[in-house]
């Protein structure tokens, strides 16, 4: 680790927090990241010398104020290498993000017979929104297949994707496999049947450097409470084409340009899509957690979950009674591993890790139907970030080894 | 180490009755059927009732869950067989107060075995394991009594 | 002004903002509200403390924060006098829950030929999702009129409200003329013709003791962030029968009970309808926001903001050319004062107050129908709240006393 | 006093163009019109131009607005009567680059009695309010040129 990671533990005050009695080991990013004070310092400084409304304001905080989170739409740009600062809209989230697409999208442009494809590896918010929207216009959901060690099978997706398709919406990298989807490979397939393609970034966008440019992907959506930021504010990221041709789907404050009785003319993307008064705290929270991962760099971010990984990989599989899903190569995957310890309910061994205080998730992972394809009803997950480090991995592996030690062999 | 408080919650009795649970089978003939998951780790239970003259005649459950929620599936059948209906609200609402961490009069009258998961009350992330098979009965019964 | 609304200014740091060289007055408290320490040192502590997702996790962190996620739907259900917590929605805001109920319960139970009923001074967010629920359903959109001081004319609304109406939505207190409407008597009419009763409470909430169980309305609405608390984060309130029968509109995360590879159930209302990471920092600063305002006490903030119009009512009104729209009577209004200078642009004259570091909002307030039917293009708008004083009353009246001398005399 | 700061936006010279506005009235058959709204306030401008040999031979303006945008547009009608459509395009790009605060090359020559209006950059909320009456000219200009 070099020094500017060194560093930054002290960025993280929470990670100093004790639980249970022991060093909190923060190993649930997948879930949610914790925040360095460079971002709480943003949204406080926000708050404390230019907190106003946006865009409507001749004043001079409003002024400050819609400065501030209009220039973070060319960080998020930039960030994800878009052509365009109107082509990033701000949203909830990942989840509000593909519930738009699939809702003002896709029922404009979905037809009875038309068909969706997803993966079996997807999270329900990329799974859910599109169930709705074939059963709303009679379109079809296929699913692309995965292969034995849990990478997309590359070649079931030739046969899944057809003419007949509209829409393709893959994870860039899934929650529990922790595998890395070839985009640019599937995206260019989607394009030669004329299909659009979506793309769910909230596990890559973190953790790897992302350019939706060269990915030649349709949409993009992604979070930033998992990547630093504040929670309540994520990004929709669209062709500027599509999104003109988008209906809006939250009417009222800054979105319209004229308001008759009874008739409403609509903004330009993005504010035609962004009703109400927004996440604005949020919003520049995350242009400070962008600032953070660029002075770091998202190749060495990328890299040091990638030691990581091989660094535990290989003691975690080496205890008896584990089993690890996704990838067994490092270099397919992110720093999220999720695994089952025979006779464990992961419940149970996330209880264990707990009073250890190491902090896992056990759970479907909002992954149902992966479980379900993977012959498991749940999971303990294990997930690494930027600041996590070695020690961390030996606690995860100790806290894995007492709790064997505890409910299988009853001594304590 | 850290893993003795862990003995808190798994007490040795609840151990047993997950790794050996009782009245883990389907009844044949059950009068009543009740499936419950415990969405957050998709954990499935079905909890089936014999009911007679307002008394739980006899009472079983099939189903995966963690040790919490298999051990309270365990005792909890063991406790209510043989129990009129308005004792079994009783008890569930007394079990639920208990995890709750609220005090519950006669506690140990009321549950039989089953308070021993008054542990639980300090591991609030497994209330919901603990309490999914008692919800399960309740709605069994509640549906029993909406049948009459 | 008693003791603990003098001290309290010590909570707003931005309070001592200097602006253009002057101290600032911030008077554009219906646009958005500032933040106390309070509400700050909240969401800081939780993101320093507690951090995690909710609901999902074994681990302590997510348990810490889940209790207080949840704790906070108890704190607005008794806030607003509401039974029960499940009947409380978190939402991005005003303009969110107000969209939901049009687009949920809007669209399935409206039919071709029913009417849904507002008034001419709704803001665009209690106008456009309407418009838009009627041009969806073929169902007819009505406006009631106004009295000539503003008011709601309330006999115009029993020949508007007929048994053809399926929907009343009305603001409990206008963002433009100040005035608070009759809620309980038109709820009472809406009911007696088998409507339903909606009320966007984001001027009403923060201003006045809100009961909607008293009220007997049907769906209430309101934003944190213009009550304190922080942005991204409001409330659709709905009594439960209702929420019971409403589709959910965001899918995926935590609002699922079961999903199959075509099909999925939903959980029971509040839950069904948060779809994905939910603004967990911003809904734990708005109970902090509710505690602030319940230890000073929401009678007193009204008896405050009323002294404060009682006494800058009649110096606004005595300055020659000046036009104030909305009732005259204080014991009638809110503290929002709309105003015109003749001769000088609602633009203009906010640009000269805000040298004087008189923060004033110009436009048309997201409420263009109220602007035509007032016959003006825009308005000048100060809205007072809590922290505001009487210095801050007498350097808005010396500033419009100068932008008139300035504009008019060409006289500085 | 503080006022005293405004009359670096409000120059004697805007002041007049906004009291006795210049081209303030419709054009009789206008080639191109182009309505523009400032979402914000909700002032309304509309533009017309008669364009002949890729020439701007007359401008008109009709609508409310605040001072800015009231001497925005008397100024600009002024400055564009008889340029060609490709000087047009120039001065109305080194316009919204002026009150963006940024350097127009020969912006007092490109410009004219408008380069006044370069105080705007000082108030970013009224950026929209300056060039709203430019904005309509330039998709006005485009109407013509697609109509070629
Ligand atoms: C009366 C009224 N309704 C609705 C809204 C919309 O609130 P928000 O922008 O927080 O969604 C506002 C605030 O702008 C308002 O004043
Ligand atoms: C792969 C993936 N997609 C979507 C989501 C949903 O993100 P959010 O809850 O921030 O909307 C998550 C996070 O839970 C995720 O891991």
């Amino acid at each position: 680790m070099d020094n500017k990671m060194n560093n930054l533990l002290n960025d993280f005050p929470i990670l100093q927090e004790i639980v249970n009695d022991e060093k909190l080991v923060y190993l649930d990013n997948a879930a949610t990241t914790q925040k360095p004070r460079q971002v709480l310092d943003a949204i406080r400084n926000y708050y404390e010398h230019d907190n106003a409304n946006v865009h409507r304001g001749v004043h001079t905080l409003a002024q400050r104020a819609t400065e501030q989170f209009e220039g973070v739409r060319q960080k998020v740009a930039d960030f994800i290498g878009a052509n365009n600062p109107q082509e990033v809209v701000y949203t909830k989230g990942t989840t509000e993000a593909l519930n738009w697409i699939a809702a003002s999208y896709g029922r404009t442009h979905l037809h009875a017979g038309d068909e969706i494809v997803v993966s079996y590896m997807e999270h329900h918010s990329n799974l859910v929104p599109w169930q709705q929207l074939a059963l709303q216009t009679g379109a079809k959901l296929k699913y692309i297949g995965l292969t034995v060690d849990g990478q997309l099978d590359l070649k079931n997706a030739q046969q899944v994707i057809t003419d007949k398709t509209a829409i393709v919406s893959l994870c860039h990298a899934s929650n529990v496999l922790g595998v890395i989807n070839p985009i640019k490979q599937v995206t260019r397939l989607a394009h030669q049947h004329g299909a659009i393609m979506v793309v769910d970034g909230a596990q890559a966008v973190p953790h790897m450097p992302v350019d939706v440019k060269e990915l030649d992907v349709d949409f993009y959506a992604f979070s930033g409470h998992k990547m630093l930021g504040p929670t309540g504010c994520g990004i929709l990221w669209g062709k500027k084409e599509l999104l003109n041709e988008m209906p809006p789907l939250e009417f009222g404050g800054e979105m319209i340009s004229n308001v008759g009785l009874y008739q409403t003319d609509f903004k330009a993307p993005p504010y035609k899509f962004e009703g109400g008064t927004q996440n604005i705290a949020g919003v520049i929270g995350l242009g400070a957690a962008i600032d953070y991962l660029n002075e770091i760099g998202l190749d060495k971010i990328m890299k040091h979950e990638r030691r990581l990984v091989e660094y535990v990989l290989p003691q975690l599989t080496a205890i008896q009674g584990i089993e690890i899903y996704g990838p067994k190569d490092p270099r397919q995957r992110t720093g999220v591993l999720s695994f089952n310890l025979t006779g464990v309910h992961p419940h149970d061994l996330a209880s264990a890790l707990d009073m250890d205080g190491v902090a896992v998730r056990a759970g479907h992972h909002c992954a149902q139907p992966l479980m379900k394809y993977l012959g498991v009803s749940a999971t303990a997950r294990a997930s690494f970030y930027l600041y996590n480090t070695q020690t961390d991995a030996d606690l995860l592996i100790r806290a894995v080894l007492d709790a064997k030690e505890f409910f299988l062999n009853g001594s304590f | 180490m850290a893993l003795s408080k862990l003995s808190n919650l798994y007490r040795q009795v609840i151990m047993d009755h997950a790794k050996h649970p009782h009245n883990n089978h389907e009844l044949d003939r059950a009068d009543h059927e009740v499936e419950l998951r415990n969405p957050t780790c998709g954990d499935v239970l079905t909890i089936q009732l014999k009911i007679a003259d307002k008394t739980v005649i006899d009472a079983a459950y099939t189903g995966t869950g963690c040790t919490i929620s298999q051990a309270s599936a365990s005792m909890m059948t063991d406790q209510i067989k043989g129990k009129t209906i308005a004792e079994v609200e009783q008890m569930v609402l007394g079990f639920s107060d208990m995890v709750m961490g609220k005090d519950v009069p006669d506690q140990t009258k009321l549950l039989g075995e089953a308070s021993i998961l008054q542990s639980v009350a300090q591991f609030p992330a497994r209330i919901k394991c603990a309490t999914l098979a008692w919800k399960a009965a309740y709605q069994a019964i509640e549906e029993s009594e909406s049948n009459d």
